[in-house]
């Protein structure tokens, strides 16, 4: 479809998913509701998994023939944008993009099939379960290890910052073993499988996940490449610098208003030059960050990249987002007074999930150093 | 309970051991260096044994029951406060109050308030902030109108640091509408327990209650709660901003944060991480400096100097300094930088977030950096408005 | 020669092979990219080229001896132009006098100016900026008193571009004193050798003299010089703004920056200094994220729409990656920072210092940052005066 | 004299020499001298040199018995400022704190004495040469390697950096030995001898001083540990803070009054908020500065320190003094627009030293790299 698509009929198509997104968001993802579920296990709400699902939203990046749509990463970035926006908890982009992309680069069969549908509909949840317990970001090295044993496999291992770790009906356990990567699917609750949550900024959870010579029945087992493994990783990624984006717009947008009514000495405060200046500096880096995030989007869409150029991209968006959305929230903080540290006043929901997003798969420095390795300073490139 | 009474008679060195030991022996070992604000269920007992001491009240003259303590002395005594990490207890009684009535109460008020600040019997807060009024203070909108002998008083207070735990607030209200701004203002005491004054905390954005707001709604208050003249308010509380423009200048909070940052990097192993050690680099020598700048001012303090608008600059960067490392931490703490309270890193349970929450109200209250560095432009590099 | 004139009826991919074979063919290898602005002996062969050629003035219509290149194929020639790194001719009469005339000259000013631009008889230097109206450019002082069929100028004008190479000058003077700032200015014509005109160059701190002060004294101007309307000239310059306010937010000096940037590191084995890497990390994304920002503009340019006020950001944000990329460079060189011009450094010559004088101004002129993120907030963020 | 003058005292002689310093460079050290001497060669006035030896300010430092006064560095410092705010291209933290610090270390006798009495009396304005072509910073590496050779011994190797280089009368060429660090006194012009001047920012230069296999007597040899010439090195880096300081001190305050007076949309440049803040960013750099220079002059004259400590202290100093420095040169530039680019005007030639001095013995990125290395981060450095 992307392809065949001409550039008009697609960017008409990308305004009038944005218009149903946003009319959704508004409908029906209130900051309230997203306040409410702070803390709570899960601390997304299922029921609303699942009507994102019947949007589409979680198929949308997957082949029509899983039950997907088999649209592309700008349409994905709007859904997603919107959602982000409205600070919904429900794991959008761990579930559609981040274990969705896994799956659906790992062979055809039975149990990988029903997965994908089952998040194309909302009743599967899965989690993927790959980082080690001190953050490692290389794919090549996931969390846990898997050997063959009789007609199935042995798991053992421990793997930190699952999302989502509470409320996942499945957990993806991606393990080295003597072939390359493995991926075992094992169901939340299963015995053996132990869950601890860890609490963050924003109110939700990430997951450790420990096993200890679990036993895999060979149906739930599948595989794929370690660079297949590393581009789905990508994607979430971008989808994540995606909702970073929305954030920073959302808390930089709330300051320009606080900055035109909020009224010290006699004048709105916004009409100081100070602030003024600082206010234009976090306009620069939203319209950078967007600029950034359009080009790498465009390039996945595209296709034509080879893996580490998307790997490239990926860590650019990333880099720029989570910078630009930390500094934002300090400055929205900031410019805001005291009222912009309180729980009550809506910039902190924001500010809380930026903690809580900004380092997910990878904070700005990490990616920042992933893009130089991958393109170390050379002599004669222009020229 | 100590027999000398006269400490500036004692050389430093004595002095300084002295109150070591002291602090040594009796504060809890498990309120040192406390990452949040104690409440005064948690500190009442060291409060009361540093009233017991005579300790509680250092730089108040000792015949108010005050050590009366010179510069150079009380300079020390904080010194330590600081290095055994001792709690802030609900000090505005302490610095904010008695010093006050000292300078500017009626013997009535200081007979009856000055020994129950002592005692603990009095808990104090403050009320100088309002919704409308932060920055620019002194365009509070609290109402107090005389109405025989008393003050009935309408409007609302917010910051109010632990009014929940307070038994008393101390209040600049307005006391003339028609006045130019800073001269319709009076200074004012009210139990808190007044009929007409609510209480509400404030949650803060790491899910704390520091602040409160407070609501007062026709509080009616004895007319000899006023302090001072009425109408001269703005200047009373002004001229209290002696030791404490330096204290909020201090180096402490960014000593202990990259105290935090140093152990995490020492047990991640980042010595060897050129990229951590420039950016660490930078911020300690930020911090070594900004300790020097300190030291200048409170040499100038010690030799009984008067503190210029100049000192507002030790605020600035050492907040700002402050705020930098609390956002090295998290960065240093890598995929797990969102992951609140203690957080086990290899081994060892580190917690960045509180850093990250507490280091940013330090750029807001007590004047906004942003107003510092209008007073230093104005005050000090004489830049035309 | 070619023999093609429709160029716009080329494919993109042809236009630029052929821009691109013509400057591999033509422009003189020892000039490409030079450090500092050409002087008009060294370029002025280049110029009689592109003149020979029809490529002189790629933006103005044909029927002026123009290419008339659409948007999209203007922004290849420039393109081209920057890959190959020619060198920038005395450009004010192509970019700014030549579309000035052919929107707002009379039919002689456009018969008898405009070839001679082209022939490279005329060059043109800009009159704007004085020495008390620099970033107040509406402020100017520079007065023209209609006397009979002269006007009669006398005031100074600076900043002017390499004003001693220049034949002609345009020029902004204020004609009513009585009207509002804007109001009371128009837009004048002068030949560089009138009597009264003297041309001061002024060196820079690096010993360059890229910029002249000028002088004029009861200098004499036919009236007939004057361009439009008496008392519009401020409108004429306004709406001349328009590609100009994209191309001094190009990419171009931050990659030819970093590229020097990237031979030094990895001349130096930096690759493997986690502590550059970090540094140099934080510059390329900056360099990369503008260039993708400008290319978000250049295609509303190609897409044939209008520019808003927030194309001033990619001058802000450009320009200030360029200086840091500067700083860099020279802390990267370590001790051999503060050295002068082609520097050794483990057997290859290496020249910082030209990159950090030459981003200097770059902050400064066209709008100074202050000036252009003054507009951005108050015409792209609304935010009150 | 240090141990025994109270605090007291000792102030009253530091305002007194301020006084005499302030007096002298305003009377004899015009920035239009400073400006004339750009490019010449030498780029000083030997005469001048002379006269600051005359003040006795070459001999500042040296004990009475070589013809010094044997003050400290804060009394250095007095000195250097009011000469370095004035632009004096007179080297004289290279000869009377390089050099001569150098010098006083090695042990007594007849060469070392005459040359420090000819420092003292300005007839002897000799070059340390000890750094190699990279600019490596590490005193127990010399840039030269020195064998006995009969009676006297033989020098070879290439080191860049030297100040002075034109205009000096020896050249002080640090050397390893199988014993240690050999310092072989070389006169100006000696055959074998080739220098090349390396042009700076600031119209001076630097000398690159090569020799290969160059015999130098026995007498002209002189000797000293690896730690006492690190000593020395510390010790200069500590009085280029000092010029530094100087440097950004009157730039900024040049800056302070163009703001006051530079009139734009009708109102003082200096009432727009965004520039007082940034005006007071320079301050406070300026205090900073001030602050931690003023403690390790403190502890230099203290003389209780250790090694490792003088070198934190030295290395801090220029940390802050180089950043500061250069971070005020730009804020000037961009302050005072395009008049602050021109030669003409006086700011160019600040910043132009600046840049010159900035980078010589290290600049600030080197030096906070030395810091973090002789201190290291560690746990528990609190409480």
């Amino acid at each position: 479809m992307l392809d065949t698509a001409t550039e008009a009929e697609r960017s008409d198509q990308l305004r009038l998913l944005a218009d149903s997104a946003t009319a959704f968001a508004s409908g029906r993802l209130s900051l309230a509701r997203a306040r409410k579920l702070r803390g709570e296990k899960p601390e997304f709400d299922p029921a609303m998994l699942a009507e994102l699902a019947g949007q589409g939203w979680t198929g949308l990046l997957l082949p029509e023939e899983l039950g997907g749509f088999g649209l592309g990463f700008a349409e994905a970035a709007v859904v997603i944008d919107s959602v982000a926006g409205q600070l919904a908890p429900e794991p959008l982009v761990p579930v559609a993009v981040l274990a969705a992309g896994v799956l659906r680069r790992c062979a055809a069969g039975e149990r990988r099939d029903a997965l994908l549908g089952g998040i194309a509909d909302g009743s599967v949840i899965p989690g993927l379960a790959w980082q080690n317990a001190t953050g490692g970001l290389d794919p090549a090295d996931p969390a846990f290890t898997a050997t063959v044993q009789g007609e199935g496999w042995s798991v053992s291992g421990q793997a930190r910052f699952v999302r989502p770790g509470s409320g996942a009906t499945h957990f993806l356990l991606a393990a080295r073993s003597d072939k390359g990567i493995e991926l075992l699917v094992v169901e939340a609750g299963s015995d053996g499988l132990k869950l601890v949550s860890e609490a963050q900024a924003d109110g939700t959870s990430l997951a450790r996940i420990s096993v200890e010579g679990l036993r895999v029945a060979a149906d739930a087992h599948l595989s794929l490449s370690a660079a297949d493994f590393a581009a789905a990783i990508d994607e979430a990624v971008l989808m994540n610098a995606v909702e970073l984006l929305a954030l920073l717009r959302r808390m930089r947008t709330m300051t320009q208003d606080y900055l035109k009514t909020r009224v010290q000495f006699g004048k709105p405060i916004g009409s100081f030059q100070a602030l003024q200046h600082r206010a234009v500096d976090l306009l620069i880096q939203e319209e950078l960050t967007a600029a950034c995030l359009n080009q790498a989007i465009a390039a996945f869409d595209a296709g034509s990249c080879s893996v580490d150029e998307r790997s490239s991209y990926a860590s650019r968006a990333k880099a720029r987002a989570a910078e630009a959305a930390m500094w934002t929230a300090r400055e929205a903080m900031q410019m805001h007074g005291g009222i912009g540290v309180t729980d009550e006043y809506e910039l902190s929901l924001y500010v809380n999930r930026t903690l809580a997003l900004a380092p997910w798969l990878g904070n700005a420095s990490a990616h920042r150093r992933r893009y130089v390795r991958l393109n170390p300073p050379k002599a004669g490139s222009d020229a | 309970m100590s027999a000398v009474t006269d400490w500036n008679a004692l050389d430093d060195d004595s002095f300084r051991q002295q109150v070591r030991s002291f602090f040594r022996a009796n504060y809890p070992e498990e309120l040192r260096y406390p990452k949040t604000r104690l409440r005064w269920a948690q500190i009442r007992d060291w409060y009361l044994t540093l009233s017991k001491q005579g300790w509680l009240t250092p730089a108040w003259p000792t015949r108010y029951g005050g050590m009366g303590l010179e510069p150079s002395k009380l300079i020390i005594f904080y010194e330590e406060i600081e290095l055994h990490g001792v709690g802030r207890a609900p000090d505005m009684g302490i610095t904010m109050v008695g010093p006050l009535l000292i300078q500017n109460g009626s013997e009535e008020q200081k007979d009856y308030y000055l020994p129950k600040i002592l005692s603990g019997e009095h808990i104090w807060c403050q009320g100088y902030s309002e919704p409308n009024s932060g920055s620019d203070l002194a365009s509070l909108r609290t109402e107090a109108v005389l109405d025989g002998d008393e003050f009935v008083v309408n409007g609302q207070k917010t910051w109010t640091t632990l009014a929940q735990d307070a038994t008393h607030i101390f209040m600049l209200v307005r006391t003339d509408k028609s006045a130019k701004k800073q001269e319709g203002i009076s200074f004012l005491l009210m139990d808190v327990t007044t009929p007409g004054i609510e209480r509400r905390p404030i949650r803060n954005l790491a899910g704390h209650e520091e602040f409160c707001e407070c609501f007062f709604r026709d509080v009616r208050v004895p007319k000899a709660n006023l302090v001072g003249e009425i109408n001269r308010g703005w200047t009373i509380a002004k001229a209290l901003l002696g030791f404490e423009r330096i204290s909020i200048g201090g180096p402490k909070q960014s000593q202990y944060a990259i105290a935090r940052l140093e152990e995490l990097a020492s047990h991640l192993g980042l010595e060897s991480d050129a990229g951590f050690m420039d950016a660490y680099a930078r911020l300690k020598l930020d911090v070594l400096d900004h300790a020097a700048l300190y030291t200048r001012f409170i040499d100038q303090v010690r030799r009984g100097e008067k503190l210029g608008s100049d000192v507002s600059m030790l605020k600035v960067i050492g907040t700002e300094t402050y705020q930098k490392i609390s956002q090295l931490l998290i960065e240093t703490a890598g995929s797990a930088g969102g992951l609140v309270d203690d957080v086990e890193m290899a081994g060892e349970d580190f917690d960045w977030l509180t850093s990250y929450y507490n280091a940013r109200p330090a750029t807001i209250y007590g004047g906004s950096n942003e107003i510092q560095r209008n007073i230093l432009a104005s005050q000090v590099l004489g830049l035309p408005s």
